[in-house]
């Protein structure tokens, strides 16, 4: 294996590899802080997911397009997609709720399907990306480098996660979705207005994807067919780190960012994704028969 | 039992010898649509065969696609490698000079299907050991991250001609034989004995017995039931005859493509998943109801709606998911349970059914 | 009521009480029976008549159920202020949906439901428990597993304003029952069974109702955990004055509880009368209570 | 009398928590032996023990004279042993014929016997089970659209079906109306004389175990508390003080 | 009366940029064909009528949708759809049912590998796509006194027919220099990060990085080149142009090479758009903006048609064939002769550099507009 050997030979491109794979498993980790909030408190698995992502960053594009300083773009898609989110759900998501998980599943799909579309007619199909302006950093004589727009893009993912932990424990809403989680019929005997609860959660988790889009389109490129890639990552992080569980999560992006760094470099791109979604079937065989052992099983 | 049509009576038979002739007559009567009436087969076929494991046992799978893809690929590889080189032939990308006789063509043909069905059944039995075992929503994403996985691997697979996909060998001309209409009746042929297999199999201990998992699993356990046996059963099964199917939709389509035609995760896999769902999944007939419809609107979403007809699917979807989830068989027998067996012996008891 | 009474009550029936078995009925023999009996229902006029004081909770020609299918058929319900009501019945017979009802959990095809004069037929859950004072414990498990004991506590007093209030609440119910204030800092996930429904019971009073609706109290409890939550449930009537609507499979102990007594069947009422007088009367016995 | 199913020193702890902690008792064949205390006191603990729901710390379950502490549900089930559940669970999307037809015992059979239809034998003990329970005018309605005490009484006729030799029962009068509870322990009598089932039965309703069982073991805390007939147990300080309280 | 093209073409989907691009060209010529009068068959004049569907990107659905055309719309000629995939899926379909098809967007070898006999192609097949920037590598390699064989290349390829094929010609160049292939990456089309694949160029300091990957691989490597600080001396790529890299990332462009069908600079010219330059104003004229070669090609396929049917004097689908296999004209896109392949051999691929925020073409020598940059 000739690329283990420049890994072994030149250690500091292990640098790189780790640190760019925590860059990217930044932007995968703010994709599945929702997800795992919307499937921990609706019990819903949203698939439209990837789809918020693209839309956040096509709605950076467009304002920078009209002049609009690029990182004002980020705070502007969390705010639009926030609407969109809270849109969608009173359209719906809301007759998703307490419904089969499968239900939701494909009822997100065709909605994913739906927006695809709609982007592709109201942008186009055209590879995008939003210049910066911001350089990259060069660490150990040139030969790492950390450009800024992912550098902000990992603190913006601590300092939201942090966000959310905050929100989650001390605000009032915080606690209503905590609480609407665990049990929501006794959420709703306690008076607390549960239907608003899933909107604001589901609003919530479309922001954040917006913020994560207004990033993608800024450090790598978005498309409206790119979507699905966000969706099935963040599906393996939530898988692995478990739900409500927002450290996990940010643990598991930056695991699989990195992870899906070497698969590309010592296996070859083609095999990067495949790598991936093997990962993600072995983590969950090993946990159901990890599980099994005990005569329980992963539900 | 389950199933509209499921008691033997004059009205089924009927029924059958119906769409038989509809079967035999239709693609002389539109030769123009002998593609998409051949189409319509593959989809009653993978929809039925989804159901056996996603309706009937409910195990919500979305790697089925994968039996597909594998019988695509076999099929064609065995069609190939029994006279050529395959990594050749990929290579060369279906250059002539690989021409095969008739006698050739139909038993590799016949040979790469049997081969399929068997490394079908093998690969449901091997995976199905490790994936089985999970359970709700987790078995779902277990099955399409192995489903993309699949494609994924045969994208990058060199021998099987990699992202640049593959194609069968060309139909022998000049024998008198369209090659369309070959695989048309082939793939009726197929479906036909598919369903009647599952009929016959759903009407047993079977076919109880993966509905019992369907319903409560631990409970079919607590009552003594081999239920990993059974599941696995009925995956292999599901496996058989969509692995045989993909072996002909390869030859149907005439060019395999890793990830848009054999794993296709985003359009066969979800749309077998749809179809059952439409018609009225866990009823015998629900996946063919469903795969009847779906097909029809989908053909006429691509005609008259250019550039939007998949925003309509998109709609389609969620319209159907949201507001149909039972399904249009389901939705029936919710109006009238008697056409599907469920029957209460005396009026009087019925009448005070909710006063126990 | 004189508290003696009220403990040689407590003396004669304890848990699920005793008694034989022998009565033995089949399920038809029952519902037909018991729908012969229901051919003399109380009409509003009589039900009004049990009621002592000013109706404080009314139903009038409730007609509900879930999605299409009508549960309820033309239900009428008086309670006073400060008197408690036990519904019994055989299983399916409609008694959750009554509270459902109430609560806005089902479909209402027809009729109203008044509190303390208000008409709150379609006010939202939230709106029933700020403005009409109504609260509810339901019948299967309610906690949060995954919060304190505490935190779970303090939950019942989501809807008041000043966080502070609730907290003292929470006090109170700890110094009175030193067995959840033992586990304050534990997962509620962990409690047993007993535990938990006291739990629930316990944070009915921190959202401090007017009305309580409580749904088979003592499910799946162990006797002594039957009688404490009775005991609870007695002096929130008696000491704080309020108004209890109830349903118990348990109906020897929820009948000799409360001051009224419905008897519902398929979804319509078949008997009404004070709780003693239902106890005592021998077709309820032998139909309801076991003989 | 032959033992039927002996436990010994069975323990099983949960992370910190002790559910059992060195029980032992038996059943005798044909016996019907009721299990009571307080809740949390680990009996459902016990029962999932004993069928294999979970591994056992330590001790050992037999029956029939068989180690059964290392089997698989499944397999226990096929040897006759059977459980219910404390919630009712039966299979809500098919009818009460198939609900019933699936329940017969799971015995030796190869896998085209799995593809077999079903023996006219089952059907007519179907029937017969069926009348036996009350449920013969609505045997072929979803057993999902059946009323709460219908759903029991059906779960309880699907182990019948299963011609098990001991059967294991949680709470199975919870929730039931006190008139029908009369008449599902009718049906266990029955079930117990008739077909010959050992019972145990886990209650908290003392009006139904002081009636059925012979033999009470009182659990509390994890231990076995008190063991006797129904006279004695009821008079039991200990068991008085743990569970029952004051008459 | 009129002539009935059909196409089935990429309107959504991962291809449907170009699939646009591809549907402006073919309106473009129509428009401009019935504007001046129609072609005449047999002395009678045609409009031309287009009936078009969307295939989704998807090969199966292309196949079955040529079928449609011909079955049910009764087309009596195919268009090309946009990419070698999914012309190789409708390929097979035209010669079962004998309709000649000209294309202008499946540059894959294979394409004419089969012994097709009812399929045209205006283009320039795909291995010819980067030949002259593997040779310009070896030149100056020699220039600067250093052997051909000494030059190292890194690949990265879309996994997809027409990036394969692309490769395959890099690889066989590379082969005959006596070249090293150091890296040689199969980009997945789901792409949205390359710089696992950048890191090891960066390890390994290839002389040539060659990267093919329809628009979304173009971008990305512009991007992340200029982000990871990656040096190298000659960038060649396809679909620079469609990607608009000079209008999206600026400098970090400069000196990128890219391969071009055709460009408006050259001097062809023909009697229907004038020359390559007219043509383009024209298109920017209508569309908005400049159009990307694909769209070029793609309106030469139809004046490949209408030249043909005219020279035929019939629609019947056989002589049309014929005509068209003798083809020979020259079109503001370029020359067009068909070898027996049914590839066009008249026409070579250009290469343009970026040089000042411009378009330059540096090779083939006859249209270099400037000089190449080296190292970029
Ligand atoms: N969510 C629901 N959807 C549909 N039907 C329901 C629902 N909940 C209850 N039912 C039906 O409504 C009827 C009345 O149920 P309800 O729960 O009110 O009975 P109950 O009197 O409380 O019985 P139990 O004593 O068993 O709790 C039953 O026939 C039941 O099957
Ligand atoms: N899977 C588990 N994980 C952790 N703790 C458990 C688990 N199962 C039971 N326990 C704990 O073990 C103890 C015994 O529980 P068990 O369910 O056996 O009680 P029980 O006697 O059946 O009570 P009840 O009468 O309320 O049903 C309880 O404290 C319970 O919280
Ligand atoms: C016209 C071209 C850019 C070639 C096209 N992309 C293909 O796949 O063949
Ligand atoms: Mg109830
Ligand atoms: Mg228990």
């Amino acid at each position: 294996m000739d690329n283990i050997d420049i890994l072994i030979q030149a250690p500091i491109f292990n640098v790189q590899l780790l640190l760019d794979g925590v860059l990217i498993g930044a932007l995968f980790a703010l994709a599945a802080y929702g997800m795992a909030l919307v499937w921990g408190v609706m019990n819903i698995i949203n698939i439209v997911q990837g789809e918020f992502v693209i839309l956040g960053g096509f709605v950076a594009w467009s304002l920078f397009q009209v002049g609009v300083p690029p990182l004002f773009g980020i705070p502007a898609a969390a705010i639009a997609l926030f609407i969109l989110g809270y849109l969608l759900y009173k359209l719906v998501i809301f007759r998703l709720v307490d419904r089969d998980l499968f239900i939701s599943l494909l009822a997100t799909f065709g909605m994913s399907i739906l927006l695809q579309q709609l982007m592709n007619e109201v942008f186009g199909a055209d590879v995008q990306t939003v210049d910066t302006q911001l350089q990259s950093w060069f660490i150990f004589e040139g030969m790492v480098s950390v450009p800024q727009i992912k550098l902000l893009a990992f603190v913006l993912t601590l300092v939201i996660a942090v966000c959310l932990v905050v929100f989650m424990r001390k605000s009032r809403m915080g606690q209503a979705i905590r609480a609407t989680a665990q049990n929501a019929r006794a959420a709703r005997i306690l008076g607390i207005d549960t239907d608003k609860v899933y909107a604001t959660t589901y609003g919530i988790n479309a922001a954040v994807c917006g913020a994560a889009g207004a990033l993608v389109v800024m450090s790598l490129t978005i498309h409206p067919f790119q979507g699905l890639a966000y969706t099935i990552r963040s599906f393996t992080i939530v898988v692995v780190a478990g739900l409500g569980n927002i450290a996990g999560v940010v643990a598991s992006a930056f695991g699989l960012g990195v992870a899906e760094q070497y698969a590309g470099f010592v296996l070859g791109a083609e095999y990067q994704l495949a790598f991936v979604y093997l990962l993600l079937v072995v983590i969950l065989m090993y946990r159901s028969f990890m599980l099994g052992r005990q005569r329980k099983y992963l539900k | 039992m389950s199933g509209i049509m499921s008691k033997k009576s004059g009205l089924e038979i009927g029924g059958f010898i119906a769409i038989l002739i509809a079967a035999v007559v239709a693609p002389f009567l539109f030769p123009g649509l002998q593609t998409q009436l051949t189409m319509l087969w593959v989809m009653i076929l993978i929809a039925l065969t989804w159901d056996v494991v996603g309706g009937q046992m409910g195990y919500n799978s979305f790697g089925n696609v994968i039996f597909f893809g594998l019988g695509m690929y076999t099929t064609a590889v065995v069609q190939v490698g029994l006279f050529f080189d395959v990594g050749t032939y990929t290579d060369a990308q279906g250059a002539a000079g690989f021409a095969l006789t008739t006698g050739q063509y139909f038993s590799g043909l016949a040979l790469g299907l049997l081969i399929s069905a068997l490394i079908g059944v093998v690969f449901a039995v091997v995976i199905g050991t490790g994936l089985l075992g999970l359970r709700g929503h987790y078995f779902a994403i277990g099955t399409l991250g192995l489903g993309i996985a699949f494609g994924e691997i045969f994208a990058g697979w060199d021998w099987v001609g990699a992202g640049s996909g593959m194609v069968p060998p060309l139909f022998p001309s000049g024998i008198g034989l369209q090659p369309k209409v070959f695989y048309y009746f082939m793939m009726v042929l197929l479906t036909a004995v598919t369903f009647f297999s599952l009929r016959r199999l759903y009407a047993g201990r079977f076919g109880l017995a993966i509905n019992a998992i369907r319903d409560d699993e631990d409970k079919a356990e607590a009552m003594g039931l081999r239920t990993t046996r059974y599941k696995t059963i009925a995956w292999a099964i599901s496996a058989l005859f969509l692995a045989i199917g993909g072996g002909l939709a390869g030859n149907v389509l005439g060019f395999i493509d890793p990830r848009d035609s054999a794993f296709a995760g985003a359009t066969f896999g979800v749309w077998m998943v749809l179809m059952a769902i439409l018609g009225g999944k866990g009823l015998l007939w629900g996946p063919v109801v469903g795969a009847i419809v779906f097909h029809v609107t989908q053909e006429l979403f691509w005609t008259y709606l250019l550039g939007w007809q998949r925003v309509a699917l998109g709609l389609l979807i969620v319209i159907i998911v949201v507001f149909f989830p039972l399904g249009i068989l389901g939705w029936l027998r919710e109006r009238k349970p008697e056409l599907f067996g469920y029957r209460v012996e005396d009026e009087e008891a019925a009448s005070e059914g909710n006063a126990s | 009521m004189a508290s003696e009474t009220e403990s040689e009550k407590k003396k004669r029936i304890s848990g699920y009480g005793t008694g034989t078995v022998e009565s033995v009925m089949s399920v038809d023999q029952v519902a037909k029976e018991a729908q012969a009996l229901s051919e003399q229902r109380p009409d509003a006029a009589t039900l009004r008549g049990y009621c002592k004081g000013e109706p404080f909770v009314t139903i009038e020609g409730l007609r509900a159920g879930y999605g299409k299918m009508e549960i309820l058929h033309e239900f009428d319900l008086v309670v006073g202020k400060g008197q408690s009501l036990c519904l019994i019945g055989p299983n399916g017979a409609g008694k959750s949906t009554i509270l459902h009802s109430i609560f806005g959990f089902t479909n209402i095809y027809g009729g109203k439901i008044f509190v303390g004069g208000n008409d709150i037929t379609s006010l939202s859950p939230k709106e029933k428990l700020r403005d009409a004072g109504v609260a509810y414990i339901l019948q299967d498990n309610s906690v949060f597993p995954d919060m304190t004991v505490e935190e779970n506590l303090l939950m019942g007093g989501y809807l008041k304003n000043r966080p502070a209030e609730a907290k003292q609440s929470a006090d109170r119910v700890f110094e009175k029952y030193t067995r959840l204030a033992d586990r304050r800092h534990q997962r509620a996930g962990t409690l047993s069974g007993g535990e938990r429904r006291l739990l629930e019971i316990s944070r009915a009073l921190i959202m401090n109702p007017e009305v309580l609706l409580v749904d088979e109290p003592s499910i799946g409890l162990e006797p002594r955990f039957i009688d404490m939550v009775f005991e609870i449930l007695a002096d929130l009537q008696n000491v704080e004055g309020k108004t209890i609507v109830m349903v118990e499979q348990n109906a020897k102990k929820g009948l000799e509880f409360a001051d009224l007594g419905y008897v519902l069947v398929s979804g319509q009422l078949a008997l009404a009368g004070t709780g003693t007088e239902l106890l005592e009367n021998p077709e309820v016995g032998r139909l309801f209570l076991g003989g | 009398m032959t033992t039927m199913l002996n436990v010994e020193s069975v323990s099983k702890r949960f992370g910190g928590i002790i559910a059992n902690s060195d029980i032992s008792m038996h059943v005798n064949q044909g016996e019907i032996v009721g299990l009571i205390g307080p809740n949390g006191s680990g009996k459902t603990t016990l029962y999932n023990s004993i069928v294999g729901y979970h591994p056992i710390d330590s001790g050992s379950v037999q029956f029939e004279g068989q180690e059964i502490s290392k089997m698989l549900v499944p397999q226990i089930a096929r040897l006759g042993l059977l459980r219910t559940f404390q919630q009712t669970r039966i299979y809500g999307a098919m009818t009460c014929v198939e609900n019933m037809l699936i329940s017969v015992p799971h015995k030796e059979e190869g896998i085209f016997a799995l593809l077999q239809r079903h023996p006219k034998a089952d059907l007519e003990r179907c029937d017969e089970l069926m009348e036996f329970v009350g449920l013969y005018s609505k045997r072929h309605l979803m057993a999902g659209s059946l009323s709460f005490g219908q759903q029991k009484l059906l779960e309880f006729a699907m182990a019948l079906m299963n011609e098990p030799k001991m059967l294991l029962l949680d709470e199975p009068t919870a929730g039931i109306n006190p008139t029908l509870i009369n008449g599902l322990l009718d049906r266990l009598l029955r079930a117990n004389q008739e077909f010959g089932i050992t019972l145990l039965v886990i209650e908290h309703n003392m009006r139904v175990i002081m009636n059925i069982a012979k033999r009470i073991y009182c659990l509390a805390h994890g231990q076995l508390l008190a063991e006797g007939g129904p006279n004695e147990i009821q008079n039991d300080p200990r068991v008085i003080d743990a569970y029952l309280g004051a008459h | 009366d009129t002539i009935r093209l059909g196409s089935a073409i990429s309107l959504t989907g991962k291809y449907s940029t170009n699939g646009a691009h591809t549907k402006n060209g073919y309106d473009l010529a129509a428009k401009l064909l019935n504007d001046a009068g129609g072609v005449m068959v047999g002395g009678v004049a045609h409009k031309i009528e287009i009936v078009y569907y969307d295939d989704e990107s998807t090969p199966a659905r292309g196949a079955q949708l040529a079928e449609r055309l011909i079955q049910q719309d009764g087309v009596q000629f195919l268009l090309g759809p946009y990419s070698s995939g999914l012309t190789k899926a409708i390929a097979p379909v035209t010669e079962n049912y004998g309709v000649p098809m000209v294309e202008a967007n499946g540059a894959s070898r294979s394409l004419f590998t089969q012994g097709y006999k009812y399929l045209f192609a205006v283009l320039s097949t795909s291995e010819q796509y980067l030949t002259s920037a593997i040779a310009l590598a070896a030149e100056i390699a020699e220039k600067e006194g250093k052997k051909a064989s000494d030059v190292t290349i890194a690949g990265a390829f879309e996994n997809d027919p027409f990036s394969q094929d692309v490769r395959a010609g890099v690889l066989a160049d590379a082969e005959k220099f006596g070249m090293k292939v150091v890296i040689d990456d199969k980009l997945p089309p789901e792409l949205n990060d390359m710089s696992a694949t950048l890191t090891k160029v960066k390890a390994l300091k290839p002389d040539v990085l060659v990267v093919s990957g329809h628009s979304k691989g173009a971008a990305l490597a512009i991007r992340q080149l200029s982000e990871m600080g990656v040096q190298v001396p000659m960038l060649a790529m396809t679909h620079c142009d469609a990607a608009d890299i000079i209008g999206q990332f600026g400098a970090a462009a400069e000196g990128a090479l890219c391969a071009s069908q055709w460009a408006p600079s050259l001097s062809y010219s023909d009697d229907l758009f004038g020359s390559a330059a007219d043509f383009a104003k024209l298109f920017e004229d209508t569309y908005g903006y400049a159009p990307p070669y694909q769209a070029a090609e793609s309106a030469a396929a139809v004046q490949v048609f209408a030249d043909a049917i005219g020279r035929a004097g019939t629609l019947e689908a056989n002589a049309v064939r014929d005509a068209l296999a003798v083809t020979e004209i020259q079109t503001f896109y370029g020359n067009i002769k068909f070898d027996e392949t049914g590839k066009n051999i008249a026409k070579p691929m250009v290469l343009y550099q970026v040089q000042d925020g411009e378009f330059q073409v540096v090779a083939p020598t006859k249209w270099a507009s400037a000089k190449l940059r080296y190292p970029r």
